[in-house]
């Protein structure tokens, strides 16, 4: 019945119909999801992005007294050491697995780990990540887990990722979600509800966490946040939450369902709160969930009201914008973009799936023409694409923006920018107006060449995408 | 039997090769793994390395492979990757590099290099997986692949330079300050006539590779430059030359002198340009003697860093700036053998200062080492500059990884990298002496509203 | 008329004399006053530019005058101390700087100096009383010196080398890099086949100055070099050429390509020079785009300077790293006409910015205007960091004085010095980035004992 | 009657018969100031050294909540730049004489510089510090003060300094504390005694006056820490202290003598408590006169004892060490050199005057043969002896170091380094012992020539000393 049950939850492209490699119009897209079983898509030629275990590994880096210990060779754990370095985030310990390892089987070494990781840091929880060659090699990691749970009085959590079962790293965050709720989640009988409303925040900017904060705080609203920044005590509280509130579909919808499923708390899936009118929506359902809706609508008012003043005369007018971001943070922005009165030139989306057909439907409506492309880390089509569009500007958040650079034109990145709320509006005009005023970095750029060949760049974007047949 | 490391700084066998090959101007490195392999040496790599992104963001060609090839093999995946990847991604040489999964499922790579060959394509491989060792280990494979395998590659006969010297064993982004080191060590090689064939970094092309056949004299820089010599001496006879560590300021004068010896050079032309390289360098000691003593440079230091790093630098600070050496801890993961000679050598240097040298990886172990060991100062990675803050203490990012710290070509070895030490090192000690001293102030004050009202 | 100055950052024309003087090597500067001018000049400019002290200490000849000379003259005092410093103190030139005291009590430096020079013995003199005017006036006061008193010194006869150019207005120590500036200026020039004549720094001597008259062009880096172009122009026609500002980047390749102009020089041979170094520098720049994008490099600025920094490294942070100027303020007290040259030349390097520039050599106004500017990153002396701290800024230590940072032969201006730059600004914000984001962070996990408990 | 009628005190020379340039045995320096009037000698050579104008400006440096204003030409601000820059300390204006106000005089500088302090600041007091310029054009600054102490209700200081009338930078402080007790000086008239005891420290090390604090403080010693770190409160209180203890005659004795002449607080002048006796003798003397000379005692035992434990087998036995450093210092140095088992080779001081005799008499006794140098920034004589004598060590605290690291002989600044009380025992034989274990750097600059001619070095060092003609 539960859907905890399972080991690990199923992959995206099987719960959600999930694309990560595909190119055309919105009403196509549309298309795609309306049949009973959307066709998966494969590339060619493709290049190096996240996946699933980079996504558990960024999740996992926000959990609050926490060890993570990555079962695996030694370059699994690069990511965990980026975490650790540049934003103090997380312990992470691999285990190292070498060639003998992966013909013997481990446990022992992972025991060893475990252990260690307790007696060094006494942490609330230790995760054990699974790898490509774990998976491979089918270790036995639930041995380890139930012995050394027993021994250590410590939820010890089992994280079963493969690195390749999914081609959507949005799965990893699935995973995660899953792993932690089943080890860790409360009791699932019958609960009295708490006055606390669940945030779902995954991997948000803090700054984007506290503006959502600063908002539903100032109505009085007693919020338990999670899994950013989460203990294990958050979760257990949000299954006694009166309400879950989303920030992000694409990330937390897993967690929103379950929370609503299992443990029977509401669960508000509202876009994201981009720009002055979607964040007015999002607060305002949110207040009318609480009953304080006429609260929310005049802080939407007060708020809207310091935008507009700060904006001035800020405007995108006649300024064509790419945008390449996840789905939902896509469609957001290019709603603001519109706020801005600026015209979206094009979109790629990391991934594409039924949760979005909604919002290709007002796309559609709004820029029937509007070319939509679904790729994660694949700046070859990008390139060849926002060559042949040349738009104004672009906003990404990946880590190929250094590549795209190269074309010359003014790029902002989102990666470590705050978008939400009020707060992100004028932050965002602030860091697109200055892209705008000076792109002299962009001009210095474009005297080094892109790494693609000419012959690339005349072939059509997505000559390497091809139907995958099953 | 190895261990699990806290804080693993030795990244993988793939991503060493990546480093390797991304350093190489026109080499393209066909990636034939997860999607996440690549990936993870960006975030884990070349970001904790600021502004040394030779791509402008993760390696351009990877098969990502997925559950189908796990299940079937990938092989033809990747046969599928390396011809587009020839017809999208400009390059002169396609190095094919394996992951543990690929690896695991027993994909043949060799074949498929033979059939990319076949076609007239410039491919070399390596079989890279991560469980096969670290970072050290994928840039010797790497370049185990690039002496075997390139010669079948070229068609022109080469010219030969009189006077090349190939340099290795500088491994790019372990050495956070490798682009630099390079460049300062060929400036040097040039100051005595010689032709330095750097092999890495800007201006260095696939041509360059051709000629490592053709070279005088092999340096190794590091232990990690001690296979590729060994290798080319015996396939072309080439003799080769092991430094101690990198060489910094004096040392790198006597590099210079054991390189003309080596190859018969006039011994006076070299005395002459390492005395005015020597004399500069002294007069910039001399310009920091007042800051010098006033702020109390004369510290016991932990280092922590690579062997050549530690060797060279420790060196430089001991037996020319006069620190003390107290907690030294090698990262690279030495052969036994080489801890020996590591062990002996260093002994020498730090003979008498009761330095307690130590071999380790792990961030906690290291930490600890920093903790007991009592030093007034730390130079390590940005994984030791937490124990530094807690302790109070002076602290400069001279390992891998760095963070908050934009590199280009700024180096640390030679002389100019020793006068470039002497900058970071010398603001790190002279801003933490002042900031004591206002502290201090403030202290003073605090504690003033107790005793003045 | 003057105003009093809070925080004074311009010295005095002793110290600027000091600073000319003590940058030849061989010239001996004997001061004519008080004990104590010469250890202010050694603790408010040397001290405040650690690592750039070429004498071990204060200067090395004072003629300490007291109470005695004051009321009964200190001219013979003066003849004692010139002698005695001859006997004393190596040198292949004495050069005589006077302080406010000897001129107001009115020695006779100029007879003192006849005398010495009657004796065969190298002396040179200037007036340089700290009341005439700050550090600027005292370098003019002093390179007038020696290129209107040197020639009478010069016994044997001069041998000419073509394609020399001379290297004005660098102001040592008043730049903290001017040494790393006019070497990197010196190794462009050298780089489309000219002979710079450095004049100050290493390895430059009183020969140097002896062959002055010879070159074939005089450039000037700043306003402060205007004056000894233009003296040598009319008296020895030596064209000159003024540069806007410090050459950083792109600028350099403009320097040459003008130079090429003025004298003659193959312009093709310049142009590919000049590309090889700009590719190079926009390599660099590639290299650095994923943390440039990341890390939000493109901040609005504060920048506080001498003029020639203002120009020259607003210019580069605008035009080439896509910065915006929000406030620069200019404190090396340019005259009137010098102030509309560079106000015309800022307006149309900043248009459009809505850029505030002033001009001001207080502490406190130009905290306020840092304050009040809204820039989100400050370039500035060591005087700025309270402000920048104040207002959590990141902030780089680029004019005097400087604090906590040793400086040696690193440099800002050419590619080499654009690199430098980038690695010193892109430390800072980088490092503030992630600084910033640790601590939200942490305010995070403390809020979170608010929600979460 | 009284010293503060004064405008400023006398000098040195004057007061102490102090010297500042002098060479020769510990009995000659007896027999110098044995006589009614000591023989001053002048340099016919001389370097750059402090003078009062720079004790000034570093003594007022500590004052806290004050401003001082140099009234002079720009360049006599540079040490208070100084200051300001490396340890944050002092508001420095400067009046910014030019060639104009020498002639015409300056008092509408000054005035508008006083008031835009007074405006921008808020201090409790502003200093007018004089200096060459004004001395000679005898400026009336005196007028100034009056008219703007009435006006901003604030005490507006003058400090007449000139910058040559005294050879001895240490009349500075004298001249600074004189006018700091003239005008903010407590009431003369029958006190209270408080139970504060009056603590002198003048431009101690900040980590010495913790020292010479915790020693005391930890005895149950309320104190009165004055002038370093003092402020116009502190000056007043000193005037009610029951007592006042020295750190370093040298610099406080000008200090201690009014308190004591002029407001009948007690003045125990003690030497510093440099080395683990000195310090004993210190503690035990304050102890005595506070009636607690048990507890001191105690207290004396239980540190040295610690001392002992910390030193372990550190050992300056066959080491000859060379100081130079103002005397007080140096005589206690010495002492600590002799506690280490050490030898003393030689000894620069910055000055000598009667306040030395009782120590000179010890020295002469313990060694005859000791060579005792009188100079204040005269390297060039240092370096003279110092290659004669070949010491293995150099102590000192001057600006000039990096011309005696050129001799290629281990160097050791106290400059800013500790020195007082048991902790200042340990730290100074930490720092000894470093640098003589490593010397290379000296072996460094050995490379590079001093300043000097063969010529002088052949000379007697005290070839250009002469006996000054009256």
């Amino acid at each position: 019945m539960s859907l905890l049950k399972a080991k690990s939850p199923r992959i995206r492209e099987k719960r959600l119909d999930t694309l990560n490699a595909w190119l055309g119009d919105t009403a196509a897209a549309i298309a795609e999801f309306s049949g009973e079983d959307t066709v998966q898509r494969i590339r060619t030629f493709s290049q190096g992005a996240q996946d699933d275990l980079l996504y558990v590994l960024r999740l996992l880096a926000g959990i609050r007294n926490s060890v993570t210990i990555i079962h695996a060779p030694r370059g699994c754990a690069a990511a965990g050491l980026y975490h650790q370095v540049t934003s103090g985030r997380g312990h992470w310990i691999v285990s190292n697995l070498d060639q003998r390892d992966t013909i013997m089987g481990a446990d022992r070494k992972l025991r060893k780990a475990v252990t260690a990781a307790h007696r060094q840091y006494r942490p609330e929880v230790i995760f054990i990540v699974a790898s490509p060659v774990t998976a491979i090699n089918n270790d036995d990691i639930q041995a380890v887990v139930e012995e050394l749970h027993e021994e250590l009085e410590l939820p010890v959590v089992p994280v079963y990722v493969t690195g390749f079962a999914s081609r959507n790293a949005v799965t990893g965050y699935d995973i995660a979600l899953h792993s932690i709720l089943k080890h860790s989640g409360g009791d699932r009988r019958v609960h009295q509800r708490s006055s606390k409303v669940n945030l779902l925040s995954v991997v948000e900017h803090p700054a984007d966490r506290f503006e959502a904060e600063r908002l539903l705080s100032s109505l009085g609203v007693d919020l338990n946040i999670l899994p950013d920044g989460a203990s294990s005590k958050t979760f257990r509280l949000a299954t006694e939450a009166r309400l879950s509130l989303s920030l992000d579909q694409d990330s937390e919808n897993y967690l929103g369902v379950i929370l609503r499923d299992e443990y029977r708390v509401p669960y508000i899936e509202q876009p994201r709160p981009v720009g002055v009118e979607a964040t007015g929506r999002w607060l305002v359902a949110a207040g009318r969930a609480l009953g304080i809706e006429d609260a929310a609508s005049v802080l939407h008012e007060q708020e809207s009201e310091r935008v507009r003043r700060e904006l001035g005369d800020f405007s995108l007018e006649g300024v064509r914008v790419y945008l390449a971001l996840s789905p939902a943070t896509a469609f957001a922005v290019a709603d603001l973009v519109g706020e801005f009165g600026g015209e979206v030139a094009g979109i790629t989306v990391s991934h594409l799936d039924k949760l979005h057909t909604a919002r290709l439907e007002v796309l559609s409506r709004r820029s029937p023409a509007l070319q939509l492309h679904v790729a994660d880390g694949q700046p070859f089509e990008e390139l060849n694409i926002v060559r042949r569009i040349a738009p104004d500007i672009y906003l990404g958040d990946a880590a190929h923006l250094g590549q795209v650079g190269r074309l010359g034109i003014p790029v902002v990145s989102l990666e470590n920018t705050p978008v939400l709320g009020y707060n992100g509006v004028t932050g965002l005009a602030r860091s697109l107006s200055l892209a705008l005023r000076n792109r002299s970095f962009g001009a210095a750029l474009a005297g080094i060449p892109t790494s693609y060949t000419g012959a690339w760049y005349r072939r059509s974007p997505n000559w390497h995408i091809k139907k995958e047949v099953r | 039997m190895s261990n699990h490391i806290d804080g693993s700084r030795n990244s993988c066998a793939l991503h060493g090769a990546l480093q390797l090959i991304e350093a190489i101007e026109g080499a393209v490195p066909v990636i034939h793994s997860n999607a996440g392999c690549g990936y993870q040496h960006f975030l884990g790599v070349n970001r904790l390395n600021a502004g040394g992104d030779a791509f402008g963001g993760p390696p351009v060609s990877s098969s990502n492979i997925s559950e189908k090839h796990v299940v079937f093999g990938g092989s033809s995946r990747l046969r599928e990757q390396l011809k587009n990847t020839i017809q999208v991604v400009e390059g002169d040489l396609y190095f094919i590099v394996s992951g543990c999964s690929t690896e695991m499922v027993g994909d043949d790579i060799p074949a498929m290099t033979k059939e990319g060959r076949d076609q007239n394509f410039p491919v070399i491989y390596a079989n890279t997986p991560g469980f096969r060792g670290d970072v050290h280990h994928g840039y010797q494979l790497a370049v185990k692949a690039l002496v075997e395998q390139l010669p079948d590659l070229l068609k022109a006969g080469r010219t030969r330079t009189a006077g090349q010297v190939n340099l290795w064993g500088v491994i790019p982004h372990q050495d956070p300050f490798w682009a630099g080191n390079l460049e300062e060590i060929g400036r040097l090689l040039e100051g005595i006539g010689l032709k330095p064939n750097l092999l890495l970094g800007y201006g260095q092309d696939v041509n360059g590779w051709h000629k490592v056949p053709d070279a005088d004299l092999n340096i190794a820089v590091s232990i990690w430059g001690e296979t590729p010599a060994k290798l080319l001496e015996e396939r072309y006879g080439t003799p080769a030359l092991t430094l101690e560590g990198l060489p910094v300021g004096a040392a790198a004068g006597r590099m210079l002198l054991a390189v003309s010896e080596k190859l018969g050079i006039d011994r006076e032309r070299t005395e002459s340009f390492v005395r005015s390289e020597e004399n500069r360098l002294n007069r910039h000691l001399a310009a920091l003697a007042d800051t010098y003593y006033r702020a109390g440079f004369q510290l016991e230091f932990a280092l922590v860093g690579e062997s050549a790093q530690v060797v060279g630098l420790s060196e430089f600070l001991t037996s020319t700036l006069g620190l003390i050496p107290r907690t030294l801890v090698i990262t690279d993961n030495p052969s036994e053998e080489a801890k020996a000679t590591l062990q002996s050598l260093l002994a020498a240097l730090v003979e008498g200062w009761g330095t307690e040298l130590s071999f380790s990886e792990d961030h906690i172990e290291i930490s600890g080492l920093i903790r007991s060991g009592g030093a007034g100062l730390v130079l390590g990675s940005a994984l030791e500059e937490q124990v530094a803050v807690e302790l109070g203490l002076p602290f400069l990012q001279v390992s891998f990884p760095l963070s908050g710290r934009v590199v280009i070509n700024r180096g640390y070895a030679g002389y100019k990298g020793a006068s470039s030490l002497l900058e970071d090192l010398g603001s790190v000690i002279l801003s933490h002496a002042l900031r004591a001293d206002i502290s201090s102030q403030d202290k003073h004050s605090r504690s003033g509203t107790v005793f003045y009202t």
